[in-house]
């Protein structure tokens, strides 16, 4: 493990290259750190909120009793539907009746005027535009309505958040990477000399390549480790101000986010550390071994 | 079939300058070679070629049946293990200890630490460098530079030792010394052994084959030896 | 201006180094203008908004025309008011008939009810709380009554933004300072042997330190000009996709954001780019130096 | 008042070494000294401390009535612009060509181009390397880079010349050349010139001051006059 050794050693000599590369690595896991958070953040508000969002569906008025309820069924296996619940003609009367004061009396009708309906339950808010138009597909039923505007809002914001997310993330990645490849690359040049002679008295490239890429992935997951512990520190006092200040949304629990944000953290850390040392070592020794 | 054999080598810098023109000669094993030559006649260039620093812009280079010129870049650290070199600019590395220099042969070879200790132990005894073992290098003069040079061209007891104006730091009495330990290097492990020097009282103290070098022709290929062997 | 040819000879042969530098202070400049794009557009949302709030403040009963009509000038004059709005007892009586679709007739009472009032129309919502205090601290009005929940939750965001942001753009700004701190001194330390050689044979330190300090100043100025243009092209096509999101919402103009981003940008760029310089050199010379 | 002037000097290294011990001695505006010396007996010391890259454990230097070990900082650069140095491990800038390695002085003391253009063309005349002016100097063979040190050491016209074996990668003739120089530019300009050398042969070719340490003692200060001028 000497290699290891080196590795260390060339780090301590190093320190300006080494905060940088930190800092980078450091800054950049921050900002996916902060969308990992919107993102769950999101998630679990779709959830929160699915609870108070329904789907109403009218039946057609010829279905019967019978076809209806073996439509509910076939709805309940729908991925996204978390309850459904079935109101035949009486229940909408009684449920009508209760909801205006009245008695069966102050409304004598010969034929129950309400229809079949069936009231739907999402999983998640964003599904509910989709499920709408899969329950509207089966043909079975007049009406389909939801929440509108409001649901619509949040789909698109969620939708959004994810696309502008990810090209940042995409975006964030490749500038660590880029920094961490130039800081190999300077990391090496500043060794120009040192790599000469090695190679010059009969040193293969594996043995200088091997502390290099060692250098960077422990570099690559030193920073991702201290980013994931900032953020865990930075998002503590965050939840804490948003549950004083906005005390009846559903935030987060600091304890969801604090897996997803170490494995992320430390996994994109070291792949950043070793993808960037490797390509540094590819594109600058050949020319400084010439 | 010879040691190292160079056939019609030519080498023309990118700047035009012709450091090298239609070199020939060849080396048995064992053999002890001075080379000599004016500033810029060519001699770290030819050195530069058996190592495989550059390449030769025409012309042949042998070593020990291995075609240098179109040796795999792969092989290289491979060839130059055999290689012992001590450079006309040292290329010591200066923030580094005595100590960790002079193994950097043996390590990149991947010897144990106990013989690592042991062969270091005996190199730092022959240049009388024990106590300076932990001192950087940039602390060191610039003849005990080139003694730990010498050093470290002989640590892992390579078939050929290349020496590049070795004694240019040193006094008459360290050159001399230098000189025979590389010469008595060649006779006890039967390895080739090639000095470039300036020096010519070098060359009356000892008995060798002499190549010398004028504005990159060999002009003269002779054997000299030495009578009396006079010491210093 | 040879030291200036001499700055661009050094970072010409630093390209990796000056790559770092410039995504560094790039990429710290871009969230420097989202916050600034946040912050603008929430000043926007701010100046429309306050048009759809009014602070409504009734005088005490026994307050006389005359001196409400005095205390109207005097609120007029706060810095906070837009535009004020004085209503006579009469005007209240009028307004209130008006709005049930009464006539006088129906509402035959001695002696008018209406205490006198006042609209308070302010400039920014979120100096409503703090102008409705004003209001009421003069001491003269019953009840002092605002659009409550919505613009306490609007003032609410805009001051964490503001804190949030302010915190952002510290340690932002610190961050890209640190990196240029450090890139100058390995880009000092990778020319070492040069400076010191430079030093033996009698250069003095101001001979030493001009190019690095040019070149500190050009990489930082470079950096923040080429941050302004991502990000106005960025917030281009952010304001398209927002304007076609959510068309009814008070989107700031592109054109409006030009000018503090493109000072913002290159100032910052610069002062860091002089300022890592300076530092460094003052850390690192005298060691290179000994 | 003597030009310069060690009293008593001591450096004693961080190391231990004891690098100089209780060396005084002057010099005059004019002279022409050899140091010599064994490997390590401390001539590069006895260099670093005239040009205040070291300063002495104890004892005092002057140089033309300045304190050197009391001279602030600020001044070093004023200092070092006097003199002349050609460094034991050459201490140019490899990347960079030969013209550009040559005018460094001028460019620090901020002189004007035409000038710098007048006199660098005077000196690559002098060390026949007009046809090499853009070449880097890493390509330069070990003689060649030495004689552009000794380019380098008397462009800006030093008051005090410092060589420190500036003949170790030179021929014979070659180093002959160079030492006659400096000994002309000594006669000439009226400067002072401190050559450290190995280099026994030279010592017979010139009059002028010996001074020889040994162990960092300051053991002979006499002068050798040459009776017939012998060339080489
Ligand atoms: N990389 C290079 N590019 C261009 N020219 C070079 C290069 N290396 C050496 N030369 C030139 O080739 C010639 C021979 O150089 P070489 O170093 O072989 O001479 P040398 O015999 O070792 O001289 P010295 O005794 O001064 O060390 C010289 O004129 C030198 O300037
Ligand atoms: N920076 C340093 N730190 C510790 N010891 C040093 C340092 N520089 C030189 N020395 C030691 O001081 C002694 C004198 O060194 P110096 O370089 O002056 O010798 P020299 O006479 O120039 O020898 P050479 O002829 O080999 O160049 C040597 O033993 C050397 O190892
Ligand atoms: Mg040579
Ligand atoms: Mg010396």
């Amino acid at each position: 493990m000497g290699f290891v050794r080196d590795a260390f050693y060339n780090l301590r000599k190093r320190p300006s290259l080494i905060l940088i590369g930190f800092l980078s690595i450091f800054f950049t896991q921050l900002i996916v750190n902060i969308f990992i958070f919107g993102y769950l953040e999101m998630e679990k508000m779709g959830k929160f909120s699915a609870q108070s969002f329904t789907i109403k569906a009218y039946f057609q008025s010829e279905i019967t009793d019978e076809k209806a309820q073996e439509t509910v069924q076939k709805l309940k296996n729908l991925p996204n539907v978390s309850s459904i619940v079935f109101l035949s003609k009486e229940d909408a009367q009684k449920k009508f009746l209760e909801y205006f004061e009245l008695t069966p009396e102050d409304f004598p009708v010969d034929e129950n005027p309400f229809p079949l309906s069936v009231e739907i339950t999402p999983k998640r808010v964003e599904s509910i535009p989709e499920l709408a138009n899969q329950v509207k597909n089966t043909g079975l039923f007049d009406d389909v309505i939801y929440g509108g505007k409001n649901v619509d809002v949040f789909v698109r914001f969620y939708h959004m958040l994810l696309s502008v997310g990810s090209i940042v993330l995409f975006l964030v990645f490749i500038f660590s990477l880029v920094v961490i490849i130039n800081l190999i690359r300077i990391s090496i040049q500043s060794r120009k000399g040192e790599i000469r002679v090695f190679h010059l008295i009969g040193a293969t490239e594996t043995f200088i390549r091997r502390p290099i890429i060692t250098e960077g992935f422990f570099e690559g997951l030193f920073a991702g480790i201290s980013a994931f512990f900032l953020s865990i520190l930075v998002f503590h006092f965050l939840l804490d101000f948003l549950h004083a200040a906005f005390p009846f949304f559903p935030w987060i629990n600091l304890t969801d986010i604090m897996a997803p944000l170490l494995v992320v953290d430390t996994f994109m850390g070291g792949i950043i550390g070793i993808l960037g040392s490797l390509i540094a070592c590819n594109s600058v020794l050949k020319e400084v071994l010439r | 079939m010879a040691f190292i054999g160079f056939d019609k080598v030519y080498k023309i810098y990118s700047s035009g300058v012709k450091a090298l023109q239609n070199v020939s000669f060849s080396i048995e094993e064992g053999e002890f070679i001075f080379l000599v030559g004016p500033t810029g006649a060519g001699k770290t260039t030819l050195m530069k070629l058996i190592n495989r620093e550059e390449l030769p812009t025409s012309g042949d280079i042998w070593f020990d049946d291995i075609h240098i010129n179109h040796l795999d870049d792969g092989y290289l650290p491979f060839l130059r293990r055999n290689l012992g070199i001590i450079f006309q600019d040292l290329k010591l590395i200066p923030s580094r200890t005595v100590y960790e220099n002079l193994i950097f042969p043996l390590q990149i070879m991947g010897i144990k630490k106990h013989l690592i200790s042991k062969l270091s132990a005996r190199i730092l005894a022959m240049l009388e460098m024990e106590n300076r073992k932990h001192h950087l290098v940039e602390w060191l003069s610039g003849g005990e530079k080139q003694k730990l040079c010498l050093g470290r061209a002989l640590i892992h007891q390579p078939q050929l030792v290349l020496a590049d104006e070795p004694t240019g730091n040193l006094d008459q009495y360290a050159a001399y010394e230098m000189v025979e330990t590389l010469y008595l290097y060649c006779r006890e492990e039967k390895a080739s052994v090639i000095v470039s020097t300036h020096n010519d009282r070098l060359l009356k103290s000892f008995s060798g084959r002499i190549l010398q070098l004028d504005q990159g022709h060999l002009v003269t290929d002779r054997y000299s030896r030495v009578r009396v062997k006079t010491g210093f």
